[in-house]
C-alpha cells in the first residue's frame, strides 16, 4: 500500500510537469513579437511617475521607452555620429556669456494620449520642479534657471542665474536626463510628488501594455502612432519589436539558465563565468559586443582604487603611487574579469571617443612619464600589458585572441603601470615609512593596515578585484582586509567613511570628449569636511589648485570647442602625477544577446547604441532590431 | 559515561555510523592546520581544475584547492556551530531547570516568555541584526545572536524533565537535608538532565550550522573567512554550477550533509538510549 | 467551560505578549542602524546621471522633511507603535513613495499561500508517514522512506532549493524557476491562472515540503512509539479491536494533538525557510521583499516586513491555539 | 479433534481454564547485557466453570505477570518459555499461544479482561460510547439501534446513568470509570473474565460496591473469574478459591475458607497473620527481608531466606506442589505450619 502511495505521488508530479511546454511563455503575446529584457525587481510596481524621487531611476523600461527630452549622446559613438537631436530640432544655442540657452523643438510630436507636445510642456516641466523641491530635477533647475519662457510653441528660452556653458547637459541623455513632463496630465493633479502617473502617457515610441503588481515584469507595446514621436519620425520602417518585456529573471544563475532556454533576450550584467558559459553552450544563438573573447561591453565608467584624501596616510601622493606600484594589474584583470578587462592607466574610461581623443595621442607622454621614487626616477608605464594579458588567456581562448597589437589594445586596453616592489618600497621610505620584518610601519611607528571597501554582490567583478589587490598589498607587508559594504556602499563613499575603496568616481559622456560630466564636481569649492556627505563624483575629496584652474577654464569654453580636449589632457596628466585614485579598467559589462528571435544587436563593429538595458539609449537599439526569420513559430 | 560510549559503539549501529561520520569529518577539518597554503589566499593555483590526482576535489575559479578550502571551511563552520550550541545550552539549562524546579507562578511566567520567544521568526530577526551591524557583523556576534534565538525550545524540554524530578523522593530528601537550590539543581538534577542536554545539543548544532550556511550563502557574513556557506557564496558569485565547476559546490554540500547525517544519527541513537521507555524495556520490571 | 475560558485568556495574553516583545525588539534593533534613510535615497537617486553638487543639498533637505525622522528615540518608539497600529510604516525608500504597507500587502498573499500549501503537505504527509513508521515498526518500505526524510531533514532550505532548481529547472528544465505566475496573465479564478500558479509554486513548495517533512516524521514517530504502550491502546488490543482501527482511532488521533501544538511552535522557523526559498525562486512574497529591502538598505521596508512577519506568525499561532480545543476535548470541557 | 468428539456431559465437567507447566521469563539482550527474569516459573492450575479464583502475593511476586500471561496480554521482553494456557469455550479448546488468530476472535466474546489501573484504559480523546462500539459491536449480531438498547439496559443494571456514553473519560470520577470498565468487560457476557487488581486504585467504599458488582454480574452470567490482588481482604470477600504466588511460583492453593483457616505454607501463614483482626491487639511481626530478585532467585525453596521454619533441605531442594487436604502446597514442612 506504501508502493501505491509513492507511485501515485510520482504520477501527480509527472502530471504537473509534462504539460509545461504547453503553456506559452507570455500569455497572449506571440514570443516572436516580443523582446524580453532583464529588468529589476521593481518594488514600486504601481509607480510610473518619473519625476518624483524614487521614480527617477526606474529601470523597468519607463524611462528607456516612454520618456523623451532634447538630446541623446551615444556613449559608444564618436564625433557627430554620437549626437542625436531628439525633441530638439537642433543643438543648443547659447548667448556669448552662456547666460541664456535657446532650444527649438521638432514639430508633429504627440503624447500617447493624442495631445500634442509643445514648448509649454518644457516650461511646465522646469517651473513645476522648481516649485516642488524633492522632485528629481528640482535642484539643478533651481540652481541654474532664473526664468524660462516659450516665445512660440516650438521655442524655449532658458535665462540662467550664472554663466553655464554646460546647462544643456541637463537635457542630454547619457544614462538619463531631465525628462519632459506631460503638462496636460500633471496640471490636473494637486501634488506631483505623490501622483503615481499610472497609467503613464508616453512621449516615445512605446507605451505601457501591462505590468505585474508583484513587480516581476512590465510589458510595453509599440504605439499605433509611433511615427508621431521624435524617434519614430526618423525611422523609414515600422519597428519590428511590437512588445518589449522587462522581466526580473532572478539571480545570475537563473538569468543564464533563462537565456539558454531562450526566455531572456537581453541580459544586463552577469559574472564572466556566466558569459563564458553562454558563449560555450549557445554560441550560435548569442551575440555579444565583441564576437569572441572578451565579449564584454565597456561602459564609460572607470572602476578605480579610491583613496580617502582626508585620512592619513592617503593624502600623501607617494603612498598612493607606492600602492599603485604594488598592484600586478594582470592578476587583477585575470581575477576580476578572467582577463576580459579593458585596462585604463588614464583617469578617464577608455571607451567611445576617449580612445581617439586621449588614449592614443597620450601614449608617448605616458611611456616617457618619469616618477621620482626619492632615490631615483623610473619610467613606470608598460605599454605591452595587453600583449601580456593576451598571452595569459591564449591557452583558454586560442584563435579568438588576435595577434594584431591594435586589436589587442581595443580588447585589453593600451597599457598600465609595471609592478615594481622596490620602487614602491623607495616611495614608502620617502614618505617616512619603515619596514619591520614583512610589515610596513607608518611614520608614527604603527603598522600600516588598510580596510579595502567593496560593494559586494551588486558588482561582483569589482569585489573580486578588491580581494586580489588586498592580497597583493598584504603579501608586500601592508595588511589589507576586504570590507563588504553592501547597500551602504554609496552612503559610506559619500560620507567619506572609508580608507580605500574599489568604485568609480569618474563617468564620462563616452561619446564626447567633454569631461565636465564628472569634472565639474571636482572643484575644491564642493569638498566637505570629513564626516559630511560629499556631493557625487569627487569621492576621494582630491583637492588641487591646478585642478580648480582646469575646471574653471573648462566652464568658460563651449561644449564643442576644440579646447575641451586640450583641457581634458591637462587633467589627465595631473591625475597621473598625483595618482589621486588608481584607475583600473573600464567597467566591462557582460550583456549577451539571444539571437533566436531577434538580430541586429549593437556591437563593437556597429556601435549604434549603448547595449545596457538600463541605459536610455537602448530605445535606439529596440527600434533597429530585426526579427530572426528562423525563429521558432509562435505557439 | 565512557563505558556507555563503548557499549553504544559496539551495539548501536546508528550511533556507530554517526560517530564515524562525525569523527571523520572532524579529523578532516582538523587537517587544515597543516594546509600547504593560507586558506584566504586566492589565485595561487590554476583555477577551475577538475578533480584529479593532483587536486583531489579540484580547484575553485579563485585558484584555491577545494580540498583545503573545505577543511578550513568545515572547521570554521563547526566552530561557529559549537559556539552557538554551548551558549544556547547554558541559557536553556539555566532557564529550563530553574523554571522547572521553582514551578508554579515562576514557571508560568518564565515559560510564557519562553514560548513568546519561540514564536518569534528567527531568520527575519537575524537578517535585521545583520542589516544593522553590516560589515561590523563578525562571526562571534552572529553566533551570540543565533544563540539568543536558539535556546527556547530546548529550555522547554529540560524544564519538563526537571519538573518530573521535582516531586521525586531524593529531591525532598535533599531539601530536608538542607541543600541549597543551586546545589540540588547541580548535584541532584543535572545528572538526569545531562542526556537531554546532549540530545538537544546535537539538534541545536545542526540548526546553527544550517543558519551559518544560509546567511553566508546570502552574503550576510564575513566573506573573507572560509566557511561552508562562504564557499557556496563564492561559487555562486562565479556561477560555478552553470559554468560546470560542479565540484566547487558539490563537495562542500556533500560534506555538510554527511556531517548533518552524522550528528543526526548520534542524536537519535542517544535519544533512544535515554528514552525512559526503551530503558524500561531494557531493565525489565 | 470555565477551564476553556481560562485557556483562551492565557492564549490571548501570550498573543499580545509575542506582538509586544517582537515589535519592540524589531524597533530597537532597527533604531541602532547606521543607515541614514535620507543619505540612502540620495545615493539611490544620484547613482546615475549628472547631478549638480549644489542641487544635492536641496534634495537632502527636501527628503529629510518627507521622511519625517525627528524627535528622541522614545518619541520615535511611541510614534512607531502608532504607525504599527495604524498599519503605516511610511514610504519605502527604495520604492519611494509607495507605502511600505502596500508593498507588504501585495506580497503577503503569496507567502501565505505558499506557506499554507507547503505546511499542509509536509505536516500531513510527515505525520502520516511518521505515525505509520511508529506503529508498523518492522515495515521495510516505511523504514527506507523514514531514512530518506530524516536524511533530508537537517539540510538547509537553501541547499535543497538550489539542488531542485538545478534538477528541474536546468538539467531537466520542466518547471518555471522564477516568479509567481505566467507573465501577462490576468490574476483571477481562471483555469490558466490557477494552473500557472501551481506550476510556479511547485518548486518553492516542494523545497519547503522536503525541508519540513523530516521533523514532523521524527516527532510523530517517537510520539506514536510512546503512545502504543499507553494503557488505552494495550487494552484495545486485548479487546480484539482491529489494528487498523487502533492505529487511526487510538494511536494516530491522540498523537496528532501534540503535533498541532508543535505546528504552532514551529511556524516561526517555517517562515524563515520561506524567506530563503522565496529569495531563491524569486517568488514575489514577503521573504523576497525583506531580502531586497536589505540589499537596497531600505530601512523602513525592512522594519515593516520584520514587524509584519512577527505579527503574522503570532496571529497564525493564535489561530491554531483557538482551533486546538475543538480537537482536544480535555481542553474544551473541563 | 479430541475436542470435537467430546460429549456435552464431559464439557460441562471439563475445567474452563487449564494452565500446564507455564514458564514466562523476561529475556533482555541489550547493549550486550544478558538478563533473564523468571516472572512466572512452572505454574500449573485449573479453573472450573462459574468459579472465582483469586491470586494473592506481595507486589513484584510475579502474580501480575502470571495473570497477564494467562490473558495472553504479554509483550516482549516477557515471553512464554514453556507450558501452555488452554481455555475451553463451548466445547472447543483454545490454546492461547498456539492460535493467536482464534484467540483474538475469542476476546470479549468469550473472555474479557479488566486491566490494572483501569483509570486510563479508555481513550481520553473519544467519547465512552465509541469504546463499547469498538469492543463489543461485532460480537453481538445486533443492529445499531438494538445494540444501543442493549448498552443502555446493561449500564442501568450496573447502576450507571446511560448518559455517560456521551461523555469523555476525563469528565468521570474514578469509581464511575472503574464501573465503566467492568460494564465494558461484561457487556458481551463472556464465559471468562480476567481481572488484574480491579479495585486497587479505588478508595475503600467504592471498592466495596465494585466488588459487590463483580460478584453480582458473575452470578447472573455464571461466568468464571480469575483476578489478582495483593489485598487479602478482597480475596476473603469474593474468591471461591485462592492461589498464593511467591517469587513467580504457585506455593499454595485451596478453597478460600480453608486457606484462611488452615494455611499450610509459612508464607501464606504470614500473609494471613498480617491481616488486622477486630479485637486483636497483638503486634504483628513483620517478615524479615524482602522478596527475592527474580533474575537470580535463591536455590531450593525460594522462600527459605525469609522462612522462620527453614531447614537444610529447603536451601537445596525445591519443594514440589502437592495435593494436601482440600488444596495443594509446595513446602517441605507443610503441616507443621499453624495459623498464628
Amino acid at each position: 500500500m506504501q508502493l501505491k502511495k509513492l507511485a501515485a505521488a510520482a504520477m501527480a508530479i509527472a502530471a504537473l510537469v509534462v504539460p509545461v511546454a504547453a503553456q506559452e511563455f507570455i500569455a497572449g503575446i506571440p514570443r516572436n513579437e516580443a523582446l524580453i529584457i532583464q529588468g529589476p525587481a521593481a518594488q514600486n510596481a504601481e509607480w510610473f511617475n518619473l519625476w518624483a524621487p524614487g521614480g527617477g531611476a526606474s529601470n523597468n523600461g519607463l524611462q528607456q521607452l516612454t520618456a523623451d527630452t532634447f538630446w541623446f549622446i551615444n556613449p559608444e559613438g564618436t564625433g557627430d555620429a554620437a549626437w542625436t537631436n531628439a525633441l530638439a530640432s537642433d543643438r543648443p544655442v547659447y548667448n556669448d556669456d552662456f547666460t541664456q540657452m535657446t532650444v527649438t523643438l521638432k514639430e508633429g510630436i504627440f503624447w500617447s494620449d493624442g495631445v500634442e507636445f509643445t514648448a509649454d510642456d518644457v516650461v511646465y516641466t522646469v517651473q513645476t520642479q522648481i516649485e516642488h523641491p524633492g522632485m528629481g530635477w528640482s535642484a539643478p533647475f533651481t540652481v541654474n534657471v532664473d526664468s524660462v519662457e516659450a516665445p512660440d510653441r516650438n521655442t524655449v528660452v532658458f535665462n540662467l542665474k550664472a554663466p553655464n556653458s554646460r546647462f544643456h547637459t541637463l537635457f542630454t541623455v547619457r544614462w538619463n536626463a531631465a525628462w519632459i513632463m506631460p503638462k496636460h496630465v500633471f496640471e490636473t493633479v494637486d501634488d506631483p510628488l505623490t501622483y503615481n502617473a499610472n497609467p503613464p502617457v508616453s512621449l516615445s515610441a512605446y507605451v505601457l501594455h501591462s505590468y505585474d503588481t508583484a513587480g516581476n515584469w512590465v510589458i510595453w507595446k509599440l504605439r499605433d502612432d509611433w511615427q508621431r514621436t521624435s524617434i519614430g519620425m526618423e525611422l523609414d520602417a515600422e519597428p519590428q519589436v511590437k512588445y518589449v518585456v522587462y522581466r526580473n529573471a532572478g539571480n545570475p544563475d537563473a538569468r543564464v539558465i533563462e537565456q539558454l532556454n531562450h526566455n531572456l533576450d537581453v541580459i544586463n550584467d552577469i559574472a564572466p563565468e556566466g558569459m563564458f558559459t553562454i558563449a560555450r553552450d549557445a554560441a550560435d544563438t548569442t551575440a555579444t559586443w565583441f564576437p569572441g573573447f572578451p565579449f564584454a561591453h565597456p561602459d564609460p565608467t572607470l572602476p578605480s582604487v579610491l583613496f580617502n584624501h582626508q585620512r592619513e596616510p592617503f593624502e600623501n601622493k607617494d603612498v598612493r603611487w607606492a600602492l599603485a606600484m604594488l598592484i600586478d594589474i594582470r592578476a587583477v584583470a585575470m581575477g576580476s574579469y578572467r582577463g576580459a578587462a579593458n585596462l585604463a592607466a588614464l583617469s578617464t574610461p577608455p571607451t567611445g571617443t576617449a580612445v581617439t581623443d586621449y588614449y592614443v595621442p597620450m601614449q608617448d607622454w605616458l611611456t616617457s612619464f618619469e616618477l621620482n621614487t626619492g632615490t631615483r626616477t623610473i619610467k613606470p608605464y608598460d605599454p605591452t600589458v595587453s600583449e601580456q594579458i593576451a598571452a595569459l588567456v591564449k591557452p583558454q581562448w586560442g584563435d579568438q585572441i588576435p595577434a594584431d597589437p591594435d586589436q589587442l589594445k581595443a580588447m585589453f586596453g593600451h597599457g598600465w603601470w609595471k609592478t615594481d616592489a622596490t620602487a614602491a618600497a623607495e616611495l614608502l621610505q620617502k614618505a617616512g615609512f619603515t619596514k619591520n620584518g614583512n610589515q610596513w610601519l607608518k611614520p608614527d611607528g604603527t603598522p600600516f593596515t588598510i580596510k579595502l571597501m567593496v560593494e559586494g554582490d551588486a558588482i561582483p567583478t569589482l569585489a573580486r578585484a578588491g580581494t586580489i589587490i588586498a592580497q597583493q598589498w598584504s603579501m608586500e607587508g601592508i595588511q589589507t582586509t576586504v570590507d563588504v559594504a553592501g547597500p551602504t556602499n554609496g552612503q559610506r563613499l559619500g560620507g567619506g567613511d572609508f580608507d580605500v575603496a574599489i568604485y568609480w568616481t569618474v563617468e564620462t559622456w563616452g561619446g564626447h570628449p567633454d569631461l565636465s560630466f564628472f569634472l565639474e564636481s571636482y572643484h575644491s569649492s564642493f569638498i566637505k569636511p570629513a564626516g559630511e556627505i560629499q556631493p557625487p563624483r569627487n569621492l576621494t575629496r582630491w583637492q588641487d589648485e591646478r585642478l580648480d584652474a582646469i575646471i574653471e577654464a573648462n566652464r568658460t569654453v563651449s561644449f564643442d570647442a576644440p579646447e575641451v580636449a586640450q583641457l581634458g589632457m591637462d587633467y589627465l596628466k595631473l591625475a597621473v602625477e598625483e595618482m589621486p585614485f588608481i584607475p583600473l579598467m573600464a567597467y566591462n559589462k557582460f550583456a549577451p544577446f539571444d539571437t533566436t528571435y531577434w538580430t541586429g544587436y549593437p556591437s563593437a563593429a556597429d556601435p549604434y547604441s549603448a547595449s545596457g538595458p538600463f541605459w536610455s539609449n537602448l530605445r535606439y537599439m529596440v527600434v533597429q532590431l530585426e526579427a530572426n526569420p528562423n525563429a521558432p513559430a509562435a505557439q | 559515561m565512557f563505558k556507555v560510549l563503548i557499549d553504544l559503539l559496539r551495539y548501536n549501529r546508528e550511533f556507530a555510523i554517526g560517530f564515524v561520520l562525525t569523527a571523520g569529518i572532524f579529523l578532516f577539518a582538523l587537517a587544515h592546520f597543516w594546509a600547504p597554503l593560507p586558506d584566504t589566499a586566492i589565485y595561487l593555483l590554476p583555477p577551475d581544475m577538475p578533480p584529479s590526482t593532483e587536486y583531489w576535489f579540484g580547484t575553485t575559479s579563485r585558484g584555491q584547492d577545494v580540498l583545503w578550502q573545505m577543511s578550513s571551511a568545515i572547521w570554521n563552520t563547526m566552530l561557529f556551530g559549537l559556539t552557538v550550541t554551548i551558549i544556547s545550552r547554558i541559557l536553556a539549562v539555566a532557564v529550563g531547570m530553574v523554571s522547572g524546579y521553582l514551578g508554579g507562578r515562576w514557571d508560568q511566567a518564565m515559560m510564557t516568555i519562553n514560548d513568546t520567544m519561540i514564536a518569534l521568526p528567527n531568520i527575519p530577526i537575524l537578517l535585521l541584526v545583520y542589516f544593522v551591524m553590516r560589515d561590523s557583523m563578525s562571526w562571534p556576534i552572529l553566533a551570540l545572536t543565533a544563540a539568543l534565538l536558539g535556546w527556547n525550545y530546548d529550555a522547554r524540554l529540560i524544564r519538563s524533565v526537571t519538573l518530573s524530578l521535582r516531586n521525586r523522593e531524593f529531591t525532598r530528601h535533599a531539601v530536608f537535608a538542607g541543600m541549597s537550590v543551586p546545589q540540588i539543581l547541580v548535584r541532584q538534577h543535572l545528572p538526569y538532565v545531562m542526556p537531554v542536554i546532549f540530545f538537544t545539543a546535537m539538534n541545536n548544532l545542526i540548526w546553527a550550522i544550517g543558519l551559518e550556511v544560509t546567511l553566508s550563502v546570502l552574503g550576510f557574513s564575513d566573506i573573507n573567512r572560509p566557511t561552508i556557506g562562504g564557499m557556496i557564496y563564492w561559487a555562486n558569485q562565479h556561477q560555478a554550477i552553470i559554468a560546470g565547476i560542479w565540484w566547487w559546490i558539490a563537495f562542500p554540500i556533500g560534506a555538510i550533509v554527511l556531517l548533518f547525517l552524522g550528528l543526526f544519527l548520534l542524536a537519535i541513537s542517544v535519544n533512544e538510549y535515554i528514552d525512559p521507555r526503551s530503558r524500561l524495556s531494557r531493565m525489565g520490571a | 467551560m470555565n477551564g476553556f475560558a481560562k485557556y483562551l485568556v492565557q492564549r490571548l495574553f501570550q498573543f499580545f505578549l509575542v506582538i509586544f516583545l517582537g515589535v519592540s525588539l524589531a524597533f530597537l534593533i532597527t533604531n541602532l542602524s547606521p543607515v541614514d534613510p535620507v543619505e540612502q535615497s540620495v545615493a539611490l537617486m544620484t547613482n546615475f546621471g549628472a547631478t549638480d553638487p549644489r542641487a544635492v543639498e536641496l534634495m537632502r533637505e527636501a527628503l529629510a522633511e518627507l521622511y519625517g525622522l525627528q524627535g528622541t528615540v522614545l518619541d520615535q518608539y511611541l510614534s512607531f507603535w502608532g504607525r504599527v497600529i495604524r498599519g503605516d510604516f511610511g514610504p519605502s525608500l527604495s520604492a519611494f513613495p509607495t507605502p511600505v504597507m502596500s508593498l507588504i500587502m501585495s506580497a503577503l498573499p503569496w507567502t501565505i499561500g505558499l506557506l499554507t500549501l507547503a505546511l499542509a503537505i509536509s505536516w500531513s504527509l510527515g505525520n502520516l508517514l511518521g505515525a505509520l513508521a511508529g506503529y508498523y515498526r518492522s515495515n521495510l518500505l516505511l523504514r527506507l522512506s523514514g531514512a530518506a526524510v530524516m536524511a533530508l531533514h537537517p539540510v538547509p532550505a537553501y541547499i535543497i532549493g538550489l539542488v531542485l532548481l538545478l534538477l528541474l529547472g536546468f538539467i531537466w528544465p520542466v518547471l518555471p524557476i522564477s516568479g509567481g505566475a505566467q507573465m501577462n496573465l490576468q490574476p483571477g479564478f481562471t483555469i490558466d491562472y490557477i494552473y500557472s500558479l501551481i506550476l510556479h509554486g511547485t518548486l518553492p513548495a516542494l523545497t519547503l515540503v522536503l525541508v519540513g517533512i523530516g521533523s514532523w516524521f521524527i516527532s510523530m514517530r517517537s510520539l506514536v512509539s510512546n503512545i502504543v504502550t499507553d494503557d488505552h491502546v494495550v487494552y484495545a488490543e486485548l479487546g480484539g479491536v482491529s489494528s487498523g482501527k487502533i492505529f487511526s482511532q487510538y494511536v494516530a488521533r491522540n498523537a496528532l494533538l501534540p503535533q498541532l501544538t508543535g505546528l504552532a511552535l514551529s511556524l516561526g522557523n517555517v517562515f524563515g525557510g520561506a524567506v530563503i526559498t522565496e529569495f531563491l525562486f524569486n517568488y514575489p512574497g514577503v521573504g523576497r521583499l525583506l531580502i531586497q529591502g536589505i540589499y537596497r538598505g531600505d530601512y523602513s521596508l525592512v522594519l515593516g516586513v520584520t514587524t509584519m512577519s512577527i505579527i503574522a506568525v503570532a496571529v497564525a499561532v493564535f489561530i491554531i491555539d483557538l482551533l486546538y480545543p475543538l480537537i482536544d476535548p480535555r481542553v474544551r470541557l473541563s | 479433534m479430541l475436542d470435537a468428539l467430546a460429549t456435552p456431559s464431559e464439557t460441562r465437567t471439563r475445567p474452563i481454564l487449564e494452565v500446564k507447566g507455564l514458564k514466562a521469563y523476561y529475556q533482555m539482550n541489550y547493549f550486550g547485557v544478558q538478563r533473564e527474569v523468571r516472572a512466572v516459573d512452572d505454574v500449573t492450575m485449573t479453573i472450573s466453570r462459574g468459579e472465582i479464583y483469586g491470586i494473592a502475593g506481595e507486589s513484584s511476586s510475579g502474580k501480575s505477570s502470571l495473570i497477564k500471561t494467562i490473558a495472553g496480554a504479554i509483550r516482549p521482553p516477557l515471553r512464554v518459555v514453556e507450558g501452555s494456557v488452554k481455555f475451553d469455550f463451548g466445547g472447543k479448546t483454545l490454546d492461547v499461544y498456539a492460535d493467536p488468530a482464534r484467540m483474538k476472535a475469542a476476546r470479549w466474546q468469550h473472555l474479557s479482561y479488566i486491566m490494572q489501573g483501569s483509570m486510563n484504559v479508555l481513550n481520553p480523546v473519544r467519547k465512552v460510547k465509541h469504546a463499547f462500539h469498538d469492543f463489543a459491536y461485532k460480537h453481538m449480531s445486533l443492529g445499531e439501534g438494538d445494540f444501543r438498547q442493549r448498552l443502555v439496559s446493561h449500564l442501568e443494571r450496573i447502576g450507571l446513568d446511560p448518559r455517560v456514553l456521551e461523555s469523555y473519560p476525563h469528565q468521570l470520577s474514578g469509581g464511575m470509570r472503574q464501573r465503566l470498565t467492568i460494564a465494558l468487560a461484561t457487556v458481551c457476557e463472556p464465559e471468562f473474565i480476567i481481572a488484574d487488581e480491579p479495585t486497587t486504585a479505588l478508595d475503600v467504599l467504592v471498592q466495596q460496591d465494585v466488588l459487590a458488582l463483580i460478584k453480582d454480574v458473575q452470578r447472573r452470567m455464571g461466568s468464571s473469574i480469575i483476578f489478582v490482588t495483593h489485598d487479602m481482604t478482597v480475596h476473603a470477600a469474593i474468591a471461591d478459591r485462592i492461589g498464593i504466588v511467591y517469587a513467580g511460583r504457585l506455593v499454595e492453593e485451596g478453597p478460600t475458607l480453608d486457606v484462611f483457616q488452615q494455611p499450610q505454607h509459612p508464607y501464606t501463614a504470614h500473609l494471613i497473620a498480617s491481616l488486622p483482626r477486630i479485637g486483636d491487639l497483638r503486634k504483628r511481626k513483620a517478615l524479615p527481608g524482602k522478596p527475592p530478585n527474580l533474575s537470580e532467585p535463591p536455590s531450593g525453596c525460594r522462600f527459605h531466606p525469609r522462612c522462620p521454619l527453614a531447614i537444610d533441605i529447603c536451601k537445596t531442594e525445591n519443594p514440589p506442589l502437592e495435593t494436601r487436604g482440600t488444596g495443594r502446597v509446595a513446602c517441605w514442612r507443610a503441616g507443621e505450619v499453624e495459623a498464628a
